[in-house]
């Protein structure tokens, strides 16, 4: 019952944004804003919840196992931290909140970022390997585009840097448009396949 | 302490980076056709223009879009902008506060009579067009929640219309909206700081003026702190980003060395 | 928010600027209902094989083999409003039920609790189908963190611990794809990947054994599952290729001959 | 040097440890991120979403928010295992409105346009075809025949697709190159960071 309820909701949604695409109208770009911003939006913030929720409880229940307890427990903390100060104290500029933001999430998140160009660096030895064509061909306009963006002065530079930029505005983007026309293609007909119905994995039911 | 090749491969950029920062060197950089276009936008605007600067970014791009933050706010600063600092992205509040906090107090300006920062609203795109409207109605209050009308700077701005431009400083596709709803529905000229990753995404709104300029990544921070004689950190990285580069060419060319001699050993 | 906005709105009805979008539109939605609903041929049809599919099976029977778990990864650009989610969680479905019946651990982290919530039903109805229900392990399906590197640090810790023998990285990735797939290497698994963000497509094929590029991660999941109906939307795609390339050497050759036509600008 | 940035000094470290192997100072730091992370999320969404967007607005008198409202309770549901079905409406909510939005989006910026373009590239100027477009044009069909699945890759079909492989070599490559740059330049801040800020090295 409920997945009949909800498939027909979907189609209806999905009817109504693709109409709404079309029109300029002031009432149609109300339905639309209301949407994609108040309903979107909010939907979210109590998934979130739900999510948070679920994530205490499978943790609360590992450090009852005694599994990884103490790492546990710093992730609670963590987690039951931040609405604590931000209750107390508010979120505004110079308060503990921020302050945990910026000395504590800010410095481990561009970290995990910084991890990456060391992964560059062991995937550039590893993975570049001209073992074919297609493989010669991704290593040469590679080692092209680098080379034009590093330190290179003089008359050989602006040559490089006049290649690496022919390529990028044409062969690459070519393929990159037939990329893009791929996936739009794609993406296009899963759409359809959900609103029409055909497509019901996300109901759990199956086809 | 059984170290494998990749490992090595991290101890050498390692090295190379930290290396090259130590020694110091500050190389000139060529200044890019993109960059002048930036320096020049922001250098003829007269004093006394007002200006948003939006920080539309998450912390983790944040080492690599300073340096270009700063160097944009500290040059606006230097030639009177008034500017309203915002933020979209609910990390880039306390960034933004800090930083134009930061090239305010350097140069000596004034929190409510040359700069204000009115802190984050969510959903940006109605965020962007009800600023088009009233920025008052959409922030009410500053950042430490003064009513907008008390803050001296902000007396006779009532929209865009008194707004000289938009920087969005963006690590993704906030420039876009900003072009999308603030340009081509109120005309406001918008321009950008942006991670070297994003710059080609962006070569299409180039081509057709609804971005007006941009400065892009850590070169293009160091191309403007060149342009405005000072020193930051995108100066400071160009060593290290140019030793990188090759450092990565050179691991590249190495990988393909081992393969081919191991190749013909099997042969 | 939304009452300031509106006024400088055009009160018709249709926007004359979109009539192509919208004549497109009705091409491809009337191409791809053909293909659904009516199949002239009697016979199934049959695609052309991908790589990086065939993949899968040995992957998981890899997995099974050496008695490791599965990651599945949807990555953290996408949310569930996407189509690119939507084909990873039908591929999702066909991965679990073969997971379900070797008796393979199969760990899904996610970034989005809506995500985690489809895809908590999608695998508990493919174990059910599979008949082993009772191996459905709800807390694999775990939402770790939204934050872009806070899930990317997790999904490291769980590679690194758990030594999957395959990690499957099917959905829409931003700048923690090779941070994945770095580690999953280190750990020596199979990795198969497939997404429709260009940039990380690069690193994904540098980086992996295998790489949906594009499309073909929606046309996998009709290729696993076998299923008449999304083969059909498989077939449509290419009709609209032929039809794309067909429009675009007439406009090209019509607008050489005549330089002044303007019909060709959408 | 201020207990500030010694905090986030050695958190930076913690999470480069990483890079030996995982080790209990990366899982501290790791678990530390996640609770953190989400519990930043969680007052975001409270404040920008539930009180800004929601309940201010609802208690001003605009009713019309109940919709989102029993959407939002509705997800709940999924807590509770008796009422766990009723979650599916909000999420049929999303994922039909996500569809309907994205058939428009998807046929107008990204095929339309860039059709239009690609014919844009070939004809120029108007004095005859250019060879740049002309090389797009190519590029574009033979990458498209890639993605035909219809047929098996043989024959003048397989000669374009095998073209089409070498046109997204060329953007792999050429995307590598160009992201190569940003991902370095994060590090070199964090570099920085750990250099001058917490170190006291180059002032």
């Amino acid at each position: 019952m409920s997945r009949r309820l909800a498939q027909i909701i979907c189609a209806i949604f999905g009817v109504v944004m693709f109409l709404l695409f079309f029109s300029p109208h002031p009432a149609a770009r109300t339905i639309a804003l209301t949407i994609t911003t108040e309903y979107w939006q909010v939907i979210y913030a109590f998934a979130l919840i739900v999510g948070a929720v679920s994530f205490l409880r499978v943790n609360v229940k590992n450090i009852q196992r005694g599994q990884d307890s103490g790492y546990r427990i710093i992730s609670l903390i963590g987690l039951v931290a931040m609405p604590t100060v931000a209750i107390i104290w508010g979120i505004g500029a110079n308060t503990p909140f921020m302050w945990i933001f910026e000395n504590i999430q800010v410095p481990l998140q561009s970290t995990v970022f910084a991890l990456l160009a060391f992964f560059v660096a062991s995937a550039s030895f590893r993975g570049f390997r001209a073992r074919s064509l297609p493989a010669a061909i991704l290593l040469i306009s590679a080692v092209v585009i680098l080379l034009s963006r590093s330190w290179v002065e003089g008359q050989f530079a602006s040559g490089l840097i006049a290649t690496a930029d022919w390529i990028r505005s044409y062969p690459s983007m070519a393929a990159r448009r037939a990329i893009l026309i791929g996936i739009g293609l794609g993406s296009l007909t899963t759409s359809l396949r959900v609103i029409v119905g055909i497509e019901r994995t996300w109901l759990g039911g199956g086809r | 302490m059984k170290l494998e090749a990749r490992h090595w491969t991290f101890v050498g950029l390692l090295i190379v980076v930290v290396g090259a920062m130590l020694l110091g060197v500050r190389p000139d950089v060529t200044i890019s056709d993109e960059t002048q276009r930036m320096f020049e936008y922001i250098d003829s605007l007269p004093e006394g223009s007002v200006l948003i600067y939006s920080f539309d970014h998450e912390s983790s791009s944040l080492p690599e879009i300073r340096p270009a933050a700063l160097a944009l706010v500290r040059h606006s600063f230097s030639k009177g902008h008034r500017i309203i600092g915002v933020a979209l992205l609910a990390e880039g509040t306390g960034i933004g506060y800090r930083l134009m906090e930061m090239a305010a107090s350097e140069s000596g300006r004034q929190y409510g009579r040359d700069w204000v920062y009115l802190g984050f609203k969510p959903q940006y795109i109605a965020a962007i067009l009800s600023m088009g409207e009233s920025i008052e109605k959409t922030f009410p209050q500053d950042y430490f929640g003064t009513p907008y009308d008390s803050l001296s700077m902000l007396s006779g701005v009532v929209n865009y219309q008194q707004v000289a431009g938009v920087v969005s400083i963006g690590d993704g596709n906030m420039a876009v909206h900003w072009i999308e709803y603030g340009q081509s529905r109120f005309g406001i000229r918008i321009s950008s700081a942006m991670t070297a990753a994003m710059v080609t995404t962006y070569d299409p709104y180039i081509s057709s003026g609804q971005l007006h300029a941009l400065i892009g990544g850590l070169r293009g921070a160091a191309e403007y702190e060149t342009l405005l004689k000072i020193g930051g950190g995108g100066q400071r990285g160009m060593l290290a980003q140019a030793s990188a580069h090759i450092y990565i060419l050179l691991l590249i060319l190495a990988g393909n060395v081992i393969y081919f001699v191991s190749r013909r050993r099997r042969d | 928010m939304l009452e300031t906005i509106l006024p400088a709105a055009d009160p018709a009805w249709l926007d004359t600027g979109k009539l192509p979008t919208l004549v497109a539109a009705v091409i491809a939605i009337a191409v791809v209902l053909y293909t659904t609903y009516h199949r002239t041929s009697r016979e199934a049809y049959r695609p052309r094989p991908i790589a990086g599919l065939r993949a899968v099976d040995d992957a998981i029977g890899r997995a099974t083999e050496m008695a490791r778990p599965v990651v599945f990864t949807p990555g953290w650009g996408g949310d569930i409003q996407r189509p690119t989610t939507i084909a990873s969680m039908n591929i999702l479905g066909q991965v679990a039920e073969k997971t379900a019946l070797y008796d393979c651990r199969l760990i899904y982290p996610t970034h989005d609790p809506v995500i985690q919530s489809v895809a908590q039903e999608v695998v508990r109805e493919s174990y059910a189908r599979a008949g082993f229900a009772d191996r459905f392990r709800e807390e694999d399906i775990r939402f770790v963190s939204s934050s872009q590197f806070g899930y990317a640090a997790a999904v490291e810790g769980i590679i690194s611990r758990q030594k999957p023998a395959a990690v499957l990285m099917l959905g829409t990735f931003e700048a923690e794809s090779l941070i994945i797939a770095e580690t999953g290497n280190t750990v020596g698994a199979i990795q198969i990947a497939g997404t429709d963000s260009t940039i990380q497509l690069a690193f994904f094929i540098v980086a992996c054994d295998y790489t949906l590029i594009g499309e073909e991660l929606f046309a996998a999941s009709g290729y696993l599952s076998n299923d008449q109906a999304i083969l059909a939307s498989v077939r449509a795609q290419d009709m609209l290729k032929f039809v794309i390339a067909a429009v675009l050497v007439i406009a090209i050759i019509w607008a050489l001959v005549i330089p002044d036509s303007r019909w060709w600008r959408f | 040097m201020d207990i500030s940035t010694l905090i986030a000094g050695l958190l930076t470290i913690a999470i480069l440890t990483f890079l030996y192997r995982d080790n209990p100072i990366y899982k501290f730091a790791e678990y530390l991120l996640v609770g953190v992370s989400i519990g930043y999320a969680l007052v975001i969404a409270w404040t920008s979403t539930m009180m800004d967007l929601l309940f201010e607005p609802l208690a001003g008198g605009k009713f019309s928010l109940i919709v989102p409202l029993t959407l939002g309770l509705m997800i709940f549901a999924r807590m509770v295992p008796r009422f766990s079905p009723l979650s599916r409406i909000p999420l049929a909510v999303l994922i039909g409105s996500g569809a309907g939005a994205a058939i428009p989006a998807m046929l107008g910026p990204r095929i339309l346009t860039q059709m239009s373009d690609t014919v844009g590239n070939v004809v120029g100027t108007g004095a005859g075809p250019s060879f740049s477009g002309i090389v797009v044009l190519i590029g574009l069909l033979a990458t498209l025949s890639y993605f035909y699945f219809s047929r098996p890759h043989q024959g003048a079909l397989g000669l374009s697709a095998k073209i089409g492989t070498y046109f997204l070599m060329v953007f792999f490559g050429a995307t590598f190159g160009y992201t190569v740059m940003s991902r370095m330049s994060v590090f070199i801040g964090r570099a920085e960071f750990l250099l001058s800020d917490l170190l006291g090295f180059m002032k």
